[in-house]
């Protein structure tokens, strides 16, 4: 029967769902580490039940969501990088109030990354947008405090406004094609107004969550204001499933728009100025914001080759996961340091092993080999590359000096010699875990670079 | 012609339901107090307050008086006797209603009174209690009638009125019927006793005899809408149609103006708890129950 | 009868509803007007007029219940399709809106929990 | 056996044990270092037992990496390649041997060191294009920390300007390997050392970026501007891998890459080459002569000898007779091997003087060979062999490449002019530090001991050897040689 | 092209425009929400007008209206829950105001 095709072609998503809202439930209760335990079973169980399915390639629900490449390797990185995204959040906020909805929350924003990743439909990916921006914009207000109100405020506001334009530039698509599934865009070809107004929706809409330049304005503030856990579970996850999303969509557009041109213009544009924008900063997190806004124009470059090189997608998926491993073990090692550059003075010294850690997440975000980073933009280069950008290789290559003089600053300081305490604080057990996870990560997966899908 | 006969039929209605509110809260029943008020109204002098916004003064009361005059349109009086048969009647209805709200809030802003603005706000909140408790119901109603529409639902009801298939239903709409159309113990945007009238505080002469209006006519519209979703409509033995659906509409009409003064007024907050505590999970339970026994019995 | 149709007899009955008010206020007019006086349109704030506009800060203690009450609102907009035909799809039409109204109930649930539904 | 990979991964392997042992002490740390570059020393002496082939890479070991994309990890030696593997090995041990007085953080700087020596050795026998750039890279950031952590007074600038450059350098590179991967389809360097993979354009793109990135590392003119500065920054064994191995990634790139794999776009450009090579050698010369930083001045010289093995390697490139072309290949990768040995030994001697001094000025020292003879002579035979004199290590090397320039390109023997300047700066050097009056403030300098000279004596004793009787060594080069000039 | 959907696509537009202009102009965050329902009322007729002109039998459009809707609504929802929640903190929900987080 269809349905119940469907629905077991949809197991990893039931069950996150059905673990968020056992987590839900449990929060009435008041029982954070019930909650926690919920959705860490529920995260691996959905991993799990992916796996026999990376190789499926269908569509369900009248092709509105599809199982493929790119939604199951979403899955296998988005499901996971959650899963620890949630122990830093035990970590950060043990025992302060309605924690367990902070876990909740995180669990939905993640099933909308997986509505994003999986979109073959405008509906889902509207819906995608919303359920992991909302989600977001409470996740960062819920310290509410003045820093973070702000933050979420003017998250919310950028939300809101490139959201609701997406969403108006797509009818457009629907009036040119007549159907809301992606791949009928097809159709498209020779409506090159209707194409235009759709595609600058979609870069605006998908551009926001995925902090594009001249998009990205909320990412500094947004994860400067939210917990540290937060930012971090943000930086990654919700970026990610917007280039997914990115993915879907495109994939199935004629190249002829002009819009490879556009994105790449807008990719050099974002790795240029996050990398400058991150050379002048003191704040730790923002200082990793702006190197995340970099790090877009990276993945940036997968999708400008969309359909024109074999790297393409596979370049987005395990930049993807490269990024969330490094990316989330760089801000639990911030988590356990401090918000300030100055708070990683010596940090190397006394913590030699954290230091070590951060070495290996900074090195592998500049794109060192063999970590894991490198094979990630190896790929989106040869992808540029072979999609006839070899300007934007260029750049990007170039760019991966100034990020080299971005993260130095972060690595000198930590083995100079200074007499700034670092405490071991509360809940560094879980952080460290997470830092042990992702640095396994970013070292093995560099090296065994064989499981991850090729062209 | 089904205009006329509406319009003439709304009018009456609205008499009679005058007379019975006069009934109910002077408990003397006067045939020509209404008019005889109503006339006073038109002839007193008419205070315009010192406001900046005469539009929304102004817009309050006709706004009222739309939304009552189309809600009423969905309603049927007799097979083929209705203004307007929409397919999605019931919800039209709904949206109608919605407007009350709003014209309540300009009306309790316009006039730049303390008054008149707390009753608007309070009436929101007394909204958003009352709101769900009016869409969820109707969506149970929609369900056995396999329709929006109005007569369909009428329809639907000739084996069994639904006030027996889902009495719960029932209960909850005419409660918030009663909210929608501010009748006491759920009366706080006018709230007699602390309020100086509330909404109506302001206004005087014919804008208060059109506001007035307006109220009867919304309460002539809700209790003809309880009679359509739950107590069949026209159908009825013996009479003709017209005549079963105006005398259900007086009946409820009566049973609510009645019944409501002989309870305590409710607190705003007291409503909203209620509503949302009690009165939705008993709508969701209607639904679901409505859902079974419509799968497990076809009528 | 045509739904443009319908939806223009309903245009016509608030032009009408519109104009019936005009003319009540011009009968009212045409009865007699009183003769002005000085204060007398003072709102009733105990006879003294308030020093600025009484539209201040309204505090909607009832919040908690608006921001619930958008999004249940909403959803119901989904029920209707879903009630129109749910004879007709039978015990799926139950089970899909089963869990849909399990998820809101839910919702409701998680609120009261967290304190929505307590006056603020 | 695959001695290949246990000679590469057995230093980083000693590394990781060493960082997971309980008790990390300096004389624990040092003696696994010893003992793992010892035994990597042992291994690479059996891959050398047991030969090359002429025209081929000889013990490949291959297994798959990353099979989506035709990435395997793949290593293999061949005349070009082994020469390079016994230098870095020997240089590697004698380091660890000399670098055994290091106390301050013994046990990271040993890790360090063998993570370097496994980057080393993977570089130079990676058969996959990708291998190879993961280990190019993974040295550079070992040496980044060697001296950031380790080296003298101005260091951290030093480390900076190393790593922008290099990363710099080396990110063209990967853009190369990127183009040749995608006109071939597979990482595999035995496809593109056919020389077939690009043509036309592409081709001169590729070869453009791979000699931005070979001339910052060997580095030559004008971009050699980190080298003094890393040098003198740098700790003695730093200083002695930089120079000793990791400026020949630069030239066994060049030859490797650039020549192997585009040598069409080469042999186009090879004037350009050639004429970058003939100014490096110049200017390396007449640098070295203006310093009177002793380590500063050995730095510049190694920007000289570099620029021979360009010139080499451009001969080979334009000659049109096979002979020649042989002959130049010969010389320069022969070179290569005597320039780590002869400025391996110079380093060593040069940080052993300023363990003494503290001070690496030539106007600072003043008849030192009367106090420290061992020093003294060590120091004066290595110069001579720097500076090109028959019986020592440089002279059949350079022989070669100018007999060779005379065949195809005779301008290009302008660049002997260097050898003249190098006799001068060096005899300076000599005379300054240890010949004329004495300065009394190192009246009690001590001579060598028995570790320091256990450090030197196999370099003074190869670059003897190689001098005289260079066949042995020249033999397994042109093995393979003799297959690149045909 | 059918004149109706012109006509229906330009009010589109206009609301598009206001809706646009008044998110980007305004201060006030319930101000610029308000401006943010514009554009989806924008996108709304766009729907419906295509749907209406162009693809009369794509079902899909309706459940596309329902679903934007429901944007409208939740996002709303929680744009005032964090207006509150500012509110609280601040006592203003000025963007203006909000300049306390830069680098």
């Amino acid at each position: 029967m269809e349905m119940g095709r469907d629905l077991a072609l949809l197991a990893p998503e039931l069950t996150l769902a059905a673990a968020a809202m056992l987590m839900i439930v449990a929060e009435m209760f008041r029982a954070a580490r019930l909650v926690l335990a919920i959705g860490l079973a529920g995260l691996a169980a959905a991993t799990l039940l992916t796996l026999p399915m990376l190789s499926v390639d269908a569509t369900v629900f009248g092709g509105t969501y599809r199982i493929d490449l790119i939604s199951g390797w979403a899955k296998l990185i988005l499901l996971p990088g959650t899963a620890l995204s949630l122990l830093l959040v035990r970590a950060e906020i043990t025992g302060r109030p309605r924690e367990g909805s902070v876990q909740s929350l995180v669990v939905l924003v993640t099933l909308g990354a997986l509505m994003l990743s999986g979109a073959g439909d405008m509906m889902v990916v509207v819906i995608g947008v919303v359920l992991t921006g909302l989600g977001s914009f409470a996740l960062v207000a819920w310290p509410r405090d003045d820093a973070a109100t702000e933050a979420a405020m003017k998250y919310l506001v950028f939300g809101a406004v490139t959201g609701s334009v997406m969403i108006y530039g797509l009818t457009f698509w629907f009036g040119g094609t007549g159907s809301t599934l992606f791949s009928e865009l097809g159709q498209l070809q020779g409506q090159t107004l209707v194409t235009i107004a759709g595609l600058i929706a979609i870069i605006v809409g998908l551009g926001y969550k995925g902090s594009l330049v001249p998009f990205h304005f909320w990412a500094p503030d947004a994860y400067q204001g939210a917990p540290v856990s937060i930012a971090a579970y943000l930086s990654v996850i919700t970026k990610a499933a917007a280039f997914f999303a990115f993915a879907q969509v495109l994939r199935d557009l004629p190249r002829d728009g002009g819009w490879p041109l556009a994105l790449a213009v807008i990719a050099a544009a974002t790795m240029t100025y996050g990398y400058l924008a991150a050379l002048v900063q003191t704040n730790l997190v923002r200082l990793i914001a702006y190197s995340s806004v970099a790090q877009s124009g990276y993945f940036l470059m997968g999708v400008v080759a969309l359909g024109a090189s074999g790297f393409a997608v596979p370049g987005i998926l395990v930049f993807a996961a490269a990024y969330v491993a490094m990316n989330l073990g760089a801000f639990a090692v911030v988590l356990l340091a401090g918000r300030d550059l100055g708070d990683l003075e010596g940090f190397g010294r006394t913590r030699p092993w954290l230091g070590a850690a951060m070495v290996v997440f900074l090195l592998s975000l500049t794109g060192i080999p063999p970590l894991f980073g490198f094979v990630g933009k190896f790929y989106l280069l040869s992808a540029a590359v072979e999609a006839g950008y070899l300007w934007l290789a260029i750049i990007g290559v170039l760019n991966s000096v100034l990020a080299l003089g971005v993260y130095l600053r972060l690595m000198v300081p930590m083995y100079r010699t200074s007499s700034t305490e670092h405490p071991s604080e509360v809940g560094a057990v879980l952080t460290q875990g997470t830092v042990v996870v992702t640095v396994l990560a970013t070292l093995l997966i560099g090296l065994a670079a064989g499981i991850l899908p090729g062209p | 012609m089904s205009i006329a006969v509406i319009i003439l039929a709304l009018a009456i209605g609205c008499y009679a339901v005058a007379v019975l509110e006069g009934w109910a809260v002077h408990g003397r029943l006067s045939l020509t107090r209404p008019a005889t008020s109503a006339l006073a109204l038109l002839g007193r002098e008419q205070i315009l307050p010192r406001t900046s916004d005469r539009l929304f003064f102004e817009a309050g009361p006709v706004l009222l008086l739309v939304a009552g005059l189309l809600s009423v349109a969905v309603i049927p009086l007799a097979p083929g006797l209705i203004i307007t048969d929409l397919a999605i009647g019931a919800l039209f209805l709904n949206a109608a209603l919605a407007y009350v709200l709003v014209a309540l809030i300009m009306a309790g802003w316009g006039p730049n009174g303390a008054y008149g603005m707390i009753g608007g706000w309070r009436f929101l909140g007394q909204f958003v209690a009352y709101a769900m408790l009016i869409v969820m119901p109707i969506t149970a109603v929609a369900m056995r009638a396999e329709s929006l529409s109005t007569t369909q639902i009428v329809l639907s009801q000739a084996a069994l009125w639904n006030v027996a298939y889902q009495p719960i239903g029932f209960v909850l709409f005419v409660i918030a019927a009663m909210g929608v159309a501010w009748l006491p113990p759920i009366d706080l945007p006018t709230g007699g006793g602390d309020l100086a009238g509330g909404v109506e505080a302001e206004y005087t002469g014919a804008r208060l005899a059109v506001l007035r209006l307006a109220r009867l006519v919304i309460i002539v519209a809700l209790a003809s809408a309880t009679v359509t979703f739950y107590l069949g409509g026209w159908l009825g033995p013996w009479l003709p149609g017209w005549a079963w659906t105006a005398l259900k509409t007086l009946g409820v009409a009566a049973a609510m103006l009645m019944l409501g003064p002989r309870l305590p007024r409710l607190r705003e907050a007291k409503y909203l708890e209620l509503s949302w505590k009690l009165g939705i999970t008993l709508a969701l339970a209607n639904i679901f129950l409505v859902g079974v026994i419509a799968l497990v019995v076809p009528i | 009868m045509s739904e443009l149709t319908q939806y223009a007899i309903l245009l016509g009955l608030t032009l009408g509803t519109v104009g019936l008010v005009l003319s009540l206020y011009a009968l009212a007019r045409a009865i007699g007007r009183a003769r002005a006086e000085p204060a007398k349109d003072v709102p009733a704030t105990a006879g003294t007029l308030a020093r600025d506009p009484v539209w201040v800060r309204y505090h909607a203690k009832y919040y908690g219940y608006a921001l619930l009450f958008l999004a249940f609102d909403m959803e119901m907009a989904f029920m209707y399709p879903w009630a129109v035909v749910y004879r007709e799809e039978g015990l799926v039409a139950l089970l899909d809106m089963g869990v849909f109204l399990a998820i809101l109930f839910l919702g409701l649930l998680y609120g009261w929990s967290q304190g929505a539904l307590r006056r603020q | 056996m695959p001695l290949l990979t246990i000679a590469t991964f057995l230093p980083i392997l000693a590394g990781l044990a060493l960082m997971a042992l309980p008790d990390r002490s300096t004389k624990k740390a040092h003696t696994v270092s010893i003992a793992a570059t010892g035994a990597v020393f042992l291994i690479t002496l059996g891959i050398w037992a047991r030969g090359i082939v002429a025209g081929d890479f000889a013990q490949v070991e291959e297994i798959a990496w990353i099979p989506a994309i035709g990435a395997a990890y793949r290593l293999g030696v061949d005349g070009l390649s082994l020469p390079l593997v016994l230098l870095t090995s020997l240089l590697f041990l004698l380091s660890a041997l000399y670098s055994a007085r290091i106390g301050e953080r013994a046990a990271s700087y040993v890790v360090l060191m063998l993570m370097l020596e496994t980057a080393s050795l993977g570089t130079f026998m990676a058969l996959d294009g990708l291998l190879f750039y993961v280990f190019f890279e993974v040295s550079l950031v070992g040496m980044y920390f060697m001296i950031a952590g380790w080296g003298y007074e101005e260091r951290q600038r030093a480390a900076l300007m190393f790593f922008l450059y290099t990363l710099v350098g080396s990110l063209p590179l990967l853009l190369a390997i990127i183009g040749l991967y995608l006109g071939s389809g597979t990482f595999d360097m035995r496809v593109w050392v056919e020389g077939t993979t690009l043509g036309g354009l592409p081709a001169m793109l590729a070869l453009i970026a791979m000699l931005v990135t070979f001339a910052v590392k060997i580095p030559a003119f004008p971009v050699h501007t980190w080298l003094p500065a890393a040098h003198v920054q740098a700790p003695t064994a730093g200083s002695v891998i930089l120079a000793g191995v990791m400026l020949k990634f630069g030239t066994y790139g060049l030859m490797r890459f650039a020549y192997q794999m585009t040598p069409e776009a080469f042999a186009q450009a090879g004037q350009v080459i050639l004429a970058f090579g003939v100014v490096s050698a110049l200017y390396g010369a007449f640098a070295a002569l203006a310093q009177s930083d002793l380590k500063k001045m050995i730095a510049y010289t190694s920007v000289n000898h570099m620029g021979y093995v360009v010139m080499g390697v451009a001969i080979a490139a334009l000659a049109t007779e096979p002979r020649i072309r042989t002959i130049a290949l010969d010389g320069a990768t022969l070179q290569m091997v005597s320039h780590g040995l002869v400025t391996g030994a110079l380093f060593f001697l040069v940080g052993m003087l300023q363990d003494r001094a503290h001070t690496r000025g030539i106007g600072d020292f003043g008849g030192l060979l009367g106090r420290v003879p061992w020093l003294g002579w060590a120091f004066i035979l290595s110069a001579f062999a720097s500076l090109g004199l028959p019986g020592l290590a440089h002279f059949p090397a350079e022989f070669q490449i100018f007999l060779a320039t005379l065949n195809g390109m005779p301008w290009g023997l302008i660049a002997i002019l260097a050898i003249v300047v190098t006799a001068a700066l060096y005899l300076r050097a000599i005379a300054g530090v240890f010949l004329g009056e004495m300065n009394d403030k190192w009246a009690d300098m001590p001579d060598l001991d028995r570790r320091e000279k256990l450090v030197v004596l196999p370099l003074l004793v190869l670059t003897v050897l190689i001098g005289v009787a260079p066949g042995w060594l020249i033999d397994m080069i042109h093995t393979t040689m003799t297959g690149l000039g045909n | 092209m059918i004149p109706e959907l012109m006509i229906a696509l330009s009010v589109g537009a206009a609301l598009f425009g206001v809706g646009l202009y008044g998110a980007l102009s305004q201060t006030n965050l319930v101000m610029i929400i308000m401006g943010v329902e514009l554009i989806l009322a924008a996108a709304l007729l766009n729907l419906v007008a295509f749907w209406r002109y162009l693809h009369p039998d794509v079902t899909a459009a309706k459940m596309f209206v329902l679903i934007v809707m429901a944007v409208m609504a939740v996002e709303m929802a929680v744009g005032f829950g964090i207006a509150i929640a500012r509110f609280r903190s601040r006592g203003s929900v000025e963007m203006e105001e909000a300049r306390e987080l830069r680098g």
